[in-house]
C-alpha cells in the first residue's frame, strides 16, 4: 500500500517529532494525495465520477494532523480530508471507490463522491451541510471522557464553517465538559466565492476559543511539521484532561471550490500565484531535500508509484459492479419496515417492466 | 404493577433503562437539578450522577448534535428537548444527520438517539407552548415516531426506543401527564413498535388517533354510542412505523373513518391516513374521510379551545360520515 | 416577450424587482459577486451595488433572521438558501418567528420575506443537493408555498411572491433551471397565488403536479395518449394557498387522480391532495388515488434514478387507475 | 400616566447623563415596574391570569438602558421587559390587557403573557424561543443603516441565549456589517435552573463580542446610571457608524424563572437573600434620598400612585370583553385564504351548535 509508511503510529522518534522516516513517509501520502486531486479534476471533467472537491494547498495540514492522531482517536472529517483517511490506513481503492459510488463502495452508493465513511480507522461519515460535524465530535467526545479512554476525537472544518451553528454550539459544549476535542480550522482564505475577511470579523478564527474559555492557536498551514506539533500538543492536552483546542490552520485553497465552481469569478489569478509560491508538497519537497532525507531519483519513484497506485485503483472501481437498484431500500432502518418492503416490491416491479422488451 | 401517571411512567422508564444499561444517559436543559421542567427526569441525577445526567447549555442544536456523536461513540442519548416548539435548532441536526447516518455511510454507522419532547395544546401554553409538529418528522425518513398515550404505554414505548437500533422521536402528550394514571408493569416490559393499540372496537365508524387525543376520542365514542352509533377507536402509538394493517383492516369492517389530531390540517400526519385508506381500503369506504384537527393557523393563547379537536368535533364528524351512506 | 431559460428568468424577475422597487433587496451566500452557485443572481451586484445584493456569512439562521430584521424595518428582503438542503439552520426562523409573525403580534408586525430556494433531484447531487422538503413549509401556517415549473410563470410568480404581503417559501426546480426554456413576458406581469395552470386537459384521469414533476408528467401524459387514455394535466403551481376548486373540478369530470411529486411519499404533500380528495370529491371518484412519488428513504446518490418518479411510473400508476373502474 | 416622566428624550441635561427629574421618573417607573411584579404574581397564583415571568432584579437595566434610547430606535426584547415597554410610553392598560389576552390586547390573546408587541413604540414582537430576536435586530440595523436611518436597534437576552444559534449569527452579521446595533445581555446569573458558570466557561459574556470583531462591556446592572451611560455610548456608537457593541448587564433574577418554576429546587435561599441586598429599586431610592431628590413621603406617594394605577388597570382588563373567537382565523396571512374562510365556516358551526341548549 502506497501509504503506509504514514500510518499514524507512535514511530522511533516517540511521541513528538517526526523522524525522517515519517517525513518522509507524509511527502508519499502529500503526493498521492496531490495526484489523486488532479486525477479526479480530470475524471469528473471526462464525466467519469460525478464532482469532486480538491484539496489541493491543504496537503500538509491534512498529513501533519493525521499523523499526530492515535489509531483509537475518531475523525469527524467535512470533504476535504480524503488525505487523513489515507493516513488513517485507508486503503486508496476504498476511497475510489467511493468516488464513483460503485457496489464496492462502504458507503453503497449512497453519497456523493468525498462524503466518506470509513468505520474501521473511525473516520466518521460526511455530510455537505457546513458544520454539522463539530457538535458530533464533541458528544463522541464527551463520551470518551465519560467511559475513561485515553483518546481524542478531532474534527475538521473549513473558515466558513466558523460561523455555523454547530461551531457556537460545538465549541461552547466542548468548554462546558471539558470535552477531549480538536477543533481544526482549515482556513483556506476562501468559502466558495466569500473572502475570510467577510466570513467574520474577528481579528483571527482562533481567537474565537477565547470565547469558550479555551485556548486557540494559529499554524502555518503548509508547516506539515508545525501542524504536527500544534495538533500533537491540542491531543495531549485533550487526553490529559484539560480540554478542547482550536487550532487555525492558515492554508489556501489551490483550486476550485469543487469542480462545480469557476473560481476565477471571484479571485485574481494572482491571489493564487502568490499562493502557489508557499506550495506545501513544493515546501515539504524542498526541505526533505536540504536534509538529505529525498534526492531527485526517489522523489520521481514516489511520484511514479502514486501513478500507478492511482491507476490501477481507477481501473479498479470502473470495472467494479454498480450499486444493486434494490439495495435503495436498505440502511433506512436497522431492518426493512413493511411499508419499505412494499415500496421494495413496487420497485421492482418497475425495474422489471423497465427491463422488458 | 403500579398506578402512575403518564409523567411518573416515562420517569420510572428512564431510571429502569439506565439501571440496567450503563450506557443508557439523559442530556437536556434542566433535567438534572432541577428534575425537568416536568419532573420527567426527577430522582434521576441523584440516583446515577452528572456523569450520566447532564444538564447542558441552552442550545438544542448541542444537544442533539452531541447526542449524535455519543451515540457513534456506542452510548445511548436520551436527549430531552423542553419543549417539541423548542426542537427547531436542531432540526439540522435531526433530518440532515440523525435521519440519515446509518443510510449515507451504507450501514456503517448506526445512529441510535432518543429525543423526547412533550408536545401538544390545552395547557394554555400559546404559541409555542402547545404545537404538534409530528408530520415533519413522519415525513422525514429514518426516523421512527412515537406517541405514547397512556402510562403503561408511556413506559413500554420508551423501552422500546431505547433498545431500538434506530433513532426514536419520542413525543410525550403533556397535556395528559398528570390527569391520565394507570397501571404500570414493573420491570422492562417493553410495548413492541409498529402496533396500534384497539382502545374499543365497534362497527360503524373508526376513530383513528394518538397521545392526548385518545381520552377525547373515547370520550366522542361513548356518547356516539348513546346515539346509536358504534365507534371503533384505534390508538396508533407508533406513527412511524405506521400499523397500516389495523388501519385497513378496521376501515374493512367499518367502511368509515374519521382521523383526528391537534396538528394542523393541511399536510397533517392526517392526510397520510386518508391517503392510504384512499389508495388501499377504497373499495371499503362508504363516506368521506373526515379529518378533525387543529385548524391551520398558528396555535392560539386565549382560544385554543376553539382551536383544538373536542369531543363534540369528534362527535360530529363521526354523525356525519355514518349519515352519509 | 424573450426566450429564455428558468433560471434567467428568476434572473430578470429578480433584476425587474429591484428596478421598479428601491425596497427591494437581495442577501445570501454567494449571491453577490460569485452571481450565484446557479447565476440565479447574476449581474445583479453590479447593477444594483453592495447595499442591495448582500454577500453573507455561512448562515442561514442569520440570512433568515436578518431578513426578517429587514422585513420588519420596511425593506422587501429576497433571501436565497443556496439549496433548499441547507435551509434547516434556518428552519427556526421561519417556522417559529416568519411564520407567526403577523399572527401572534396581532397583525401588528406582518412580515415579508421571500425565501427563494433551488430544491429537487435529477442533478446527482445525493442527499443533501437533491431534497423536496416542501411539506415541511405546507403543513406550516402563515408561509406560502410556491413552485413554478416553466420560465414565464417562474418570473410572474416571483413577481407576485415579492409584491405579496405574506411570507413566502419560493422553490425553484433546479433540475430544470436550464433544460427547460420558454416565452417570458416583458415587464410586471404578475402570476396570481391560488390559481393551477392546466397543462393539458383530458377525460379519464387527472395527473397532479408541480415544478420538476412537470415535464414528466406531461410526457407521461402524451405516452398515455398514445395507449388510449385521456389524462388531465394540471400544475399546481402554489401549493400553499392551494387551488382546491380546480383539483376538485378536474376529478368531478375524470373521476380519477394520480398525485406526483419527487418528495418521500410518508407525509409528503400527495398525501393532503388525497386526503382533499377522499374528503371533498368522495363521490365523484372511480377509482383509489395513486401517488407516484419519492420513495420513503433519504435521497441516494448512485440510484436516483430509481428514486425519481419516472415517465414509466406515471404512466403505469395511470393505467391503473383507469383499468381499475 | 404614571410612567410618562420616565419618557426616553433627550432632557435638559441634554443627551448624557439623567437629571434629576429623569432620575425621579426612573424610579417611578422601577416602582411601578416592581408593584406590577408583585401584583402579576398574585393575579397567576388566583387563576386570574394565565402565566407571569416577573423581571424583579432587572429593573435598573430595564429603565436605564430605555432611557439611553430614542423614539425611533427600534426594541427587539426577550419576555422580561415590559418596564423598557413602559419607559417608551406604551401605556400600561396596553400591558395589562395582554398579560389578560383580552379583547382589548393589542396581540389579540394570541400570545402568552410577558410575549408583548407593541408597533407605535418600536417594540417588536416577543417569542419564546429564546435568542430569534437577536439576529431579528441585526436585520432591523442593516436595514436602518442602508436607509441611512441615525437610528440603533437594541435587544435584550439572558445569559441563557448567549448560547443560542442566533447570538451566534447575529453578532457575526453585525460585525461584519457593522450594524448599528446594540446587544443588550441581562446576565441574571439563571437560564431557568443553569448557572452562568455551567452556560459557558468564557470568563465573562461580555468577551464574546470579541470574537466577532467588536467590543464587548460588562455594567453594574443594578445602577441604573452606569446602563444608562453604557447604552448612550453604544448608540452613539452605532448611530455614528462604528459598529455594535455587546454589553453584559450583571443583575440578579430574585424571583422564580416564571409562574411555572420553583427556584428552591436549584438554588439556595441565601444567594437570593445576598442579591437581595443589591436590589436595584432600593438603591435608587437610597441614591435619590442621598441626593436630596427624594423624601419618604413622595416615596409613597409614587408606590400608592402605581398602586392605584395597577388596580385600575386589572379592574378594566377584566371587565374588558373576551376576544371573539372567530379572529382566529384572521392574520395568519394579509387576507384569509379560501381554505380559511372554510375553516372558519367550520368552527362558526361548531360554535354555533355548542351554544345550542
Ligand atoms: C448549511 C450549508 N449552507 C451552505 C452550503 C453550501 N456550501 C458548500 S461548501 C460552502 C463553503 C464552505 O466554506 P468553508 O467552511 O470555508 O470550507 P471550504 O469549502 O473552504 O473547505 C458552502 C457555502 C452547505 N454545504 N451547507
Ligand atoms: C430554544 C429554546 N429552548 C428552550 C427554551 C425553554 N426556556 C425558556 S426560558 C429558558 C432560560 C432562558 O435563560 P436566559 O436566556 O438566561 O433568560 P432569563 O430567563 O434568565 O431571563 C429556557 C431554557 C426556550 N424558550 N427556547
Ligand atoms: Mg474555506
Ligand atoms: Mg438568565
Amino acid at each position: 500500500m502506497a501509504t503506509s509508511q504514514a500510518r499514524s503510529s507512535p514511530g522511533p522518534d516517540g511521541a513528538e517529532g517526526l523522524s525522517g522516516e515519517r517525513l518522509v513517509g507524509a511527502y508519499r501520502t502529500m503526493v498521492l494525495a496531490r495526484t489523486l486531486d488532479e486525477r479526479c479534476l480530470a475524471l469528473q471533467r471526462q464525466g467519469r465520477i460525478g464532482f469532486y472537491a480538491p484539496h489541493a494547498g491543504q496537503e500538509a495540514t491534512l498529513v501533519g494532523s493525521a499523523l499526530a492522531l492515535e489509531p483509537d482517536d475518531w475523525v469527524f472529517p467535512a470533504y476535504r480530508e480524503l488525505a487523513v483517511a489515507l493516513v488513517r490506513g485507508v486503503p486508496l481503492q476504498a476511497i475510489i471507490d467511493q468516488l464513483f459510488g460503485n457496489a464496492d463502495d462502504l458507503c453503497r452508493g449512497r453519497q456523493m463522491p468525498n462524503h466518506f465513511a470509513f468505520r474501521d480507522q473511525r473516520f466518521v461519515s460526511a455530510s455537505s451541510p457546513i458544520g454539522t460535524q463539530i457538535t458530533q465530535a464533541v458528544g463522541a467526545g464527551i463520551a470518551a471522557k465519560l467511559r475513561k479512554a485515553p483518546i481524542a476525537t478531532i474534527t475538521y472544518f473549513g473558515d466558513g464553517a466558523t460561523s455555523s451553528n454547530d461551531f457556537h454550539a460545538g465549541l461552547n459544549f466542548a468548554g462546558v465538559y471539558r470535552a477531549p476535542t480538536v477543533f481544526l480550522c482549515q482556513n483556506n482564505e476562501w468559502a466558495i466565492s466569500l473572502p475570510r475577511e467577510q466570513q467574520t470579523k474577528s481579528a483571527t478564527l482562533a481567537m474565537k476559543a477565547e470565547a469558550y474559555g479555551f485556548p486557540g492557536v494559529v499554524v502555518d498551514g503548509n508547516d506539515l511539521r508545525a501542524v504536527h506539533a500544534a495538533v500533537r500538543r491540542a491531543r495531549a492536552r485533550a487526553v490529559a484532561g484539560e480540554g478542547p483546542t482550536l487550532i487555525e490552520a492558515q492554508v489556501y485553497r489551490l483550486g476550485p471550490h469543487s469542480t462545480s465552481d469557476d473560481p476565477r469569478r471571484y479571485r485574481p489569478d494572482a491571489q493564487v500565484d502568490a499562493a502557489r509560491q508557499r506550495d506545501p508538497v513544493h515546501r515539504l519537497r524542498a526541505e526533505l531535500g536540504t536534509a538529505g532525507l529525498l534526492d531527485d531519483a526517489a522523489d520521481a519513484k514516489i511520484a511514479e508509484e502514486a501513478r500507478a497506485a492511482l491507476t490501477a485503483a481507477i481501473a479498479h472501481a470502473e470495472a467494479a459492479a454498480p450499486v444493486e437498484p434494490l439495495s435503495l431500500f436498505d440502511d433506512v432502518f436497522a431492518r426493512r419496515t413493511p411499508r419499505l418492503d412494499a415500496e421494495r416490491a413496487e420497485a421492482a416491479q418497475h425495474l422489471a417492466e423497465a427491463k422488458r422488451p | 404493577m403500579s398506578e402512575l401517571t403518564l409523567v411518573q411512567a416515562v420517569n420510572r422508564g428512564l431510571a429502569e433503562a439506565m439501571r440496567a444499561d450503563p450506557d443508557v444517559l439523559v442530556l437536556g436543559e434542566d433535567v438534572g437539578v432541577n428534575g425537568g421542567v416536568f419532573r420527567a427526569t426527577d430522582g434521576l441525577l441523584k440516583e446515577f450522577g452528572a456523569d450520566r445526567v447532564l444538564d447542558t447549555p441552552l442550545s438544542e442544536t448541542g444537544i442533539v448534535g452531541s447526542a449524535i456523536g455519543m451515540a457513534l461513540y456506542g452510548l445511548k442519548p436520551v436527549a430531552e428537548i423542553q419543549f417539541l416548539d423548542f426542537i427547531y435548532p436542531a432540526f439540522d441536526q435531526i433530518v440532515s444527520e440523525l435521519a440519515k447516518m446509518r443510510y449515507r455511510s451504507g450501514g456503517q454507522y448506526p445512529c441510535h438517539v432518543v429525543v423526547r419532547a412533550p408536545y401538544g395544546g390545552g395547557i394554555k401554553g400559546g404559541l409555542y407552548h402547545s404545537q404538534s409538529t409530528e408530520a415533519y418528522f413522519c415525513h422525514t425518513a429514518g426516523l421512527k415516531v412515537v406517541v405514547p398515550s397512556t402510562p403503561a404505554d408511556a413506559k413500554g414505548l420508551l423501552l422500546s426506543a431505547i433498545a431500538d437500533e434506530d433513532p426514536v422521536i419520542f413525543l410525550e402528550p403533556k397535556r395528559i401527564y398528570r390527569s391520565v394514571t394507570g397501571e404500570v408493569p414493573e420491570g422492562a416490559t417493553r410495548v413492541p413498535f409498529g402496533q396500534a393499540r384497539s382502545v374499543r372496537s365497534g362497527t360503524d365508524v373508526s376513530l383513528f388517533a394518538y397521545g392526548a387525543m385518545i381520552p377525547v376520542v373515547t370520550e366522542a365514542a361513548t356518547a356516539l354510542e348513546a346515539e346509536g352509533i358504534s365507534a371503533e377507536v384505534l390508538d396508533l402509538r407508533t406513527l412511524v412505523p405506521l400499523d397500516e394493517e389495523a388501519v385497513l383492516r378496521s376501515v374493512g369492517r367499518t367502511g368509515r373513518a374519521v382521523v383526528v389530531h391537534e396538528a394542523a390540517r393541511f399536510c397533517g400526519f392526517g392526510a397520510e391516513l386518508s391517503a392510504l385508506l384512499a389508495e388501499k381500503a377504497f373499495y371499503s369506504l362508504k363516506a368521506p374521510i373526515a379529518r378533525v384537527t387543529g385548524y391551520d393557523t398558528p396555535f392560539p393563547y386565549a382560544l385554543e379551545n376553539v382551536y383544538l379537536p373536542s369531543v363534540e368535533r369528534v362527535v360530529a364528524a363521526a354523525r356525519e360520515t355514518v349519515r352519509a351512506s
